[in-house]
């Protein structure tokens, strides 16, 4: 039992409250308390993924030890991949909290803004370290209940609008999830994920199967806006303040959706083909129609946003050809490969989607627009905010010395060596229509000077937005290194030997 | 069975307006409407015949008790649900100040 | 008992569609209380006075803060007739629906019938739990004491719910 | 916010104070019989919005109000949290474990922490739900201003 487990979930927790009663009292308190806490939440993740190995460590909590090998009390659990998504979920929110130092100033009621944060902090660092259905149910309505109130945070048309919108597609997802933890209830009489596995293993019926399945994908789908459910995505991502839409898109869609929906179909459900066809076909769909519906995009905070739903296609895309492969028993380390290449991209994704939203607010905090045409000629005032956009802009289009390359070519040579040759090709194509958008994004951002003089004076973004910009970048520029062998053996590989073969994660679970 | 088939159909109900109605408070009153079929369809799963509700007296311990779990994820369920309809109607009337009206079709400044 | 609670069911269904389609929104607020009492009656035939208490006392502060919304508003609907669009999407909604119900009734026949289900994780909570937990009420020791991590959750469900609508309803959102 | 007719006041004043009382017993024979922290507190809740549609009260009243209710809410719910982690931070090293004597079943004070989490959650869940109450009531009131 890693007694350091709880903490990722009581620590914020207490700066909620901390921040309630004392930031009432004490100017200022709020801002470093947030920082301080996310910092320690940075160090004890790092020192957690570095410790954990091929390891499963189980945290029973109450201590109540398992009965006839059933787990009656809630187990937390944390593997290769939940510390992974741990990582970036606290690296990604400590950074997010440096640049809202300065960016929130201009809204009222700071206090509210940082108490709901921690919030979502800790709700998806217990969504993710859980092993039981229903507690991730219940950490994933504190952290969309904290998105909702955050997206509304500037109190105008469009955030009421957009809160509303999510709002009402979040609450149909929750009732969807919901129903299918009511069905594998129903069923297996059981919640804890490792046991549900053991007790799915003694035969099923088909369609229930099917139906229970259909139910969780779309439910956990809508949260994380795959194609057919992303409607709320853009408007969400757009009106939210920027520090917040860089967490929504860089880590929450990340840990509330795809996180989810990989473990529960590796490790809970037994992989069939027909689901993961499904998989796959969303995640094509999700990667075209997103960028499409991107290029036409004049705000560039929607145009990051319709940019998350494509690169989610991709994660979705490679992670769907792993799983066809493991239901075929065939060429298992090609679906390993496929597998890396969808962990890996979603890291990559949160970094350079973070320090792409950053940007964006920085844009926005100086020239008070977020219209492309209104812009133009800003490399020469805000250097800093110019050098570490083209960072990610080259990162996201998949340019050579970046991380985006390295996961996109991994995921494409996955599907040429599975034979599927279409998707590789539409996700060249797509790959190549992302940089034709952000070239436009840097051109008429930063370089073309058509209507300089219209606009007032800009000047650079004060310090702690500068330094958490820059500090992103640099893990962009890092995150290359994942694709070196000795580190990616390190990193990536206890997490896709966990996806690979559930019988590693439920034995562990139920046998301690 | 049927209890389980008419369940489901409140659920759909509840559904079908959540997608179909164009009134904010309508739309508030139809996730209300899922919400509850969902508890229900949780009691209904920790129903046993025979069984007495779980409350143990200590002079004279009942053979058969009904499922106390799902009780329990409903009793959470249900507070969450509270929370949820809240913040709905916090924005719901926030919106009726902006606009003067709670019908959706006249809020359209986000498109998809 | 299965037929009680249907019949309880399939009033709640009927007040659901006239709540959804009623011209008036007060009284549509108010005849969504036939679905949140039905459900307080189900629950007391499905043995869960727990669960009932607590539905009666939510849903009526739940009728309370709507009707709050809802009362000096314009409560007429200016419902006007569907448009040709309106009844497609509405007859597509309607045919999902039906599959969805008949796909319910075929995946669940391999499943138990009401009142003959049988226990696996809960089968401790209900043996010996007393003597366990402490509580004479097995569902308090099942929420506070098995579950305990998962009210603390719920509990700070509230605290965000109330933190989002403080945060909602301030006047002024920017300087 | 102006209050009701003098017949409801007087029905008010009687019936107020039971509901309290009520709610009260109901937390704190959680354990024993149905009922607990949620239904209790929201009873209680119930109480005190039952007091103020009745009454009425001035603009700066509410206020003042709304703010020690979210003092108590936040502290209520700290306490939770602390009684949570009381047992890993001290005794036995283990998150939310009941670490107190059990008692015998069915007395009143029996169940270890478990009735100190009824009263906590029952304050809070009390807290929250009249300060739900108040903040829509005062923007509806500053709105219209």
């Amino acid at each position: 039992m890693n007694p350091l487990m709880p903490l990722f979930v009581v620590t914020p927790l207490a700066a909620t409250f901390l921040i309630m009663i004392v930031g009432r009292f004490v100017k200022d308190f709020n801002k470093y308390y947030t920082s301080l806490t996310l910092l320690f939440l940075v160090i004890i993740s790092f020192s957690c993924l570095f410790n954990i190995g091929e390891n499963v460590d189980v945290y029973k909590v109450g201590g109540w030890q398992p009965i006839n090998k059933i787990p009656i009390g809630i187990y937390m659990v944390m593997d290769g991949f939940s510390a992974i998504v741990v990582c970036i979920i606290n690296l990604i929110g400590f950074l997010v909290a440096i640049y809202s130092i300065s960016y929130i100033k201009r809204y009222t009621s700071e206090n509210y803004f940082y108490a709901l944060f921690c919030l979502m902090i800790a709700g998806m660092n217990g969504v993710v370290l859980s092993g039981d259905l229903f507690n991730i149910f219940v950490f994933l309505e504190i952290s969309v209940i904290s998105a909702y109130s955050l997206v509304a945070f500037g109190v105008e048309k469009n955030e009421l609008e957009a809160s509303f919108k999510y709002q009402v597609l979040g609450s149909i997802a929750s009732f969807l999830i919901l129903f299918g933890i009511g069905f594998i209830y129903w069923k297996t009489k059981t919640l804890n994920i490792a046991d549900i596995r053991e007790a799915f293993k003694t035969g099923y019926d088909k369609s229930f199967y099917l139906f229970v399945q259909l139910l969780i994908l779309s439910g956990f789908g809508l949260k994380a806006a795959i194609m057919p459910f992303h409607a709320w995505l853009p408007d969400a991502h757009s009106s939210a303040p920027s520090p917040i839409s860089a967490m929504l898109s860089g880590v929450f869609i990340k840990a509330v959706g795809i996180y989810v929906i990989i473990r529960l179909f590796f490790n809970m459900f037994v992989i069939t083909e027909s689901m993961a066809i499904l998989i796959t076909t969303l995640g094509t769909l999700s990667m075209v129609i997103g960028v499409f519906l991107a290029i036409g995009q004049w705000d560039i905070k929607r145009l990051l946003a319709y940019h998350s739903i494509s690169q989610m296609g991709y994660v979705m895309l490679s992670i769907g050809i792993g799983m066809i492969l493991i239901s075929r028993g065939v060429k298992q380390e090609v679906a390993a490969l496929a597998i890396a290449g969808g962990i890996f991209h979603l890291i990559n994704h949160a970094a350079f989607k973070g320090l792409l939203f950053l940007n964006a607010g920085a844009i926005e905090y100086t020239i008070g627009t977020r219209n492309l045409k209104e812009m133009g000629g800003l490399a020469k005032s805000m250097p800093a905010t110019s050098a570490t956009s083209f960072v990610a802009s080259m990162s996201i289009s998949g340019i050579p010395p970046f991380n985006g390359f390295f996961s996109k070519l991994i995921i494409i040579v996955a599907a040429i060596t599975a034979k599927f040759y279409l998707l590789a090709a539409l996700a060249v194509i797509v790959s190549i229509i992302t940089l034709a958008s952000f070239l436009k994004f840097q051109r008429y951002a930063f370089y073309d000077k058509s209507d300089e003089d219209k606009r007032p004076e800009a000047k650079e973004v004060p310090y702690p937005m500068i330094f958490s910009m820059i500090v992103l970048s640099i893990v962009c520029l890092l995150l290359s290194l994942l694709a070196v062998p000795v580190v990616r053996d390190a990193v990536l590989t206890p997490a896709i030997n966990i996806l690979m073969d559930p019988l590693k994660y439920s034995s562990q679970i139920i046998g301690l | 069975m049927i209890a389980y088939i008419l369940c489901f159909i409140l659920f759909l109900v509840g559904l079908y307006g959540a997608v179909t109605q164009r009134n904010l408070v309508k739309i508030a009153i139809s996730l209300s409407v899922m919400e509850f079929s969902t508890f229900l369809f949780f009691a209904l799963l920790g129903y046993i015949d025979g069984g007495v509700a779980p409350i143990v007296n200590p002079a004279e311990p009942a053979r058969i008790y009904v499922d106390p779990l799902p009780q329990a994820l409903v009793l959470t369920a249900i507070v969450i649900g509270l929370a949820t309809t809240a913040l709905l109607m916090a924005v719901i009337i926030r919106l009726y100040r902006k606009y003067g009206t709670f019908d959706i079709r006249e809020m359209k400044n986000l498109r998809g | 008992m299965e037929l009680t609670i249907s019949i309880v069911i399939g009033f709640m269904i009927l007040g659901a569609i006239y709540s959804i389609h009623a011209k008036d929104l007060l009284s549509a607020v108010i005849t969504c209380g036939i679905v949140g009492y039905g459900c307080v009656i189900c629950f007391l035939l499905l043995k869960a006075p727990d669960l009932a208490i607590v539905q009666i006392v939510v849903e009526t502060i739940n009728l309370i803060i709507m009707v709050a919304v809802v009362l000096d508003s314009s409560r007429e609907e200016s419902y006007s007739k569907l448009d040709s669009q309106g009844y497609i999407s509405a007859i597509t909604v309607f045919i999902i629906m039906v599959v969805l119900l008949y796909f319910f009734t075929v995946s669940t026949r391999s499943l138990d019938v009401l009142g003959k289900s049988t226990l696996r994780m809960a089968g401790p909570y209900i043996e010996g739990a007393a003597a366990k937990t402490g509580s004479a009420n097995l569902v308090t020791g099942v929420v506070f004491d098995f579950r305990g991590y998962d009210t603390m959750g719920e509990a700070v469900v509230l605290v965000t719910a109330v933190l989002g609508v403080l945060t909602i309803l301030r006047l002024k959102g920017k300087k | 916010m102006e209050g009701m007719t003098i017949i409801v006041k007087k029905t008010t004043q009687l019936i107020a104070g039971m509901i309290f009382m009520y709610g009260i017993y109901v937390i704190a024979h959680g354990h024993l019989t149905p009922g607990g922290g949620f239904a209790g507190g929201v009873i209680i809740a119930g109480a005190f919005i039952l007091i103020t549609l009745a009454f009425g009260s001035d603009f700066f009243k509410l206020v003042k109000e709304e703010m020690g209710t979210t003092m108590v809410e936040s502290i209520a719910t700290i306490i939770v949290v602390l009684i949570g982690s009381a047992g890993f931070l001290l005794g036995t090293k283990i998150f939310f474990n009941n670490y107190l004597p059990k008692g015998i079943v069915g007395d009143l004070v029996s169940a270890g922490t478990l009735p100190l989490y009824n009263i906590f959650v029952g304050m809070e869940v009390a807290a929250s739900i009249f300060i739900i109450f108040l903040s829509l009531i005062i923007f509806k009131e500053e709105s219209l201003k």
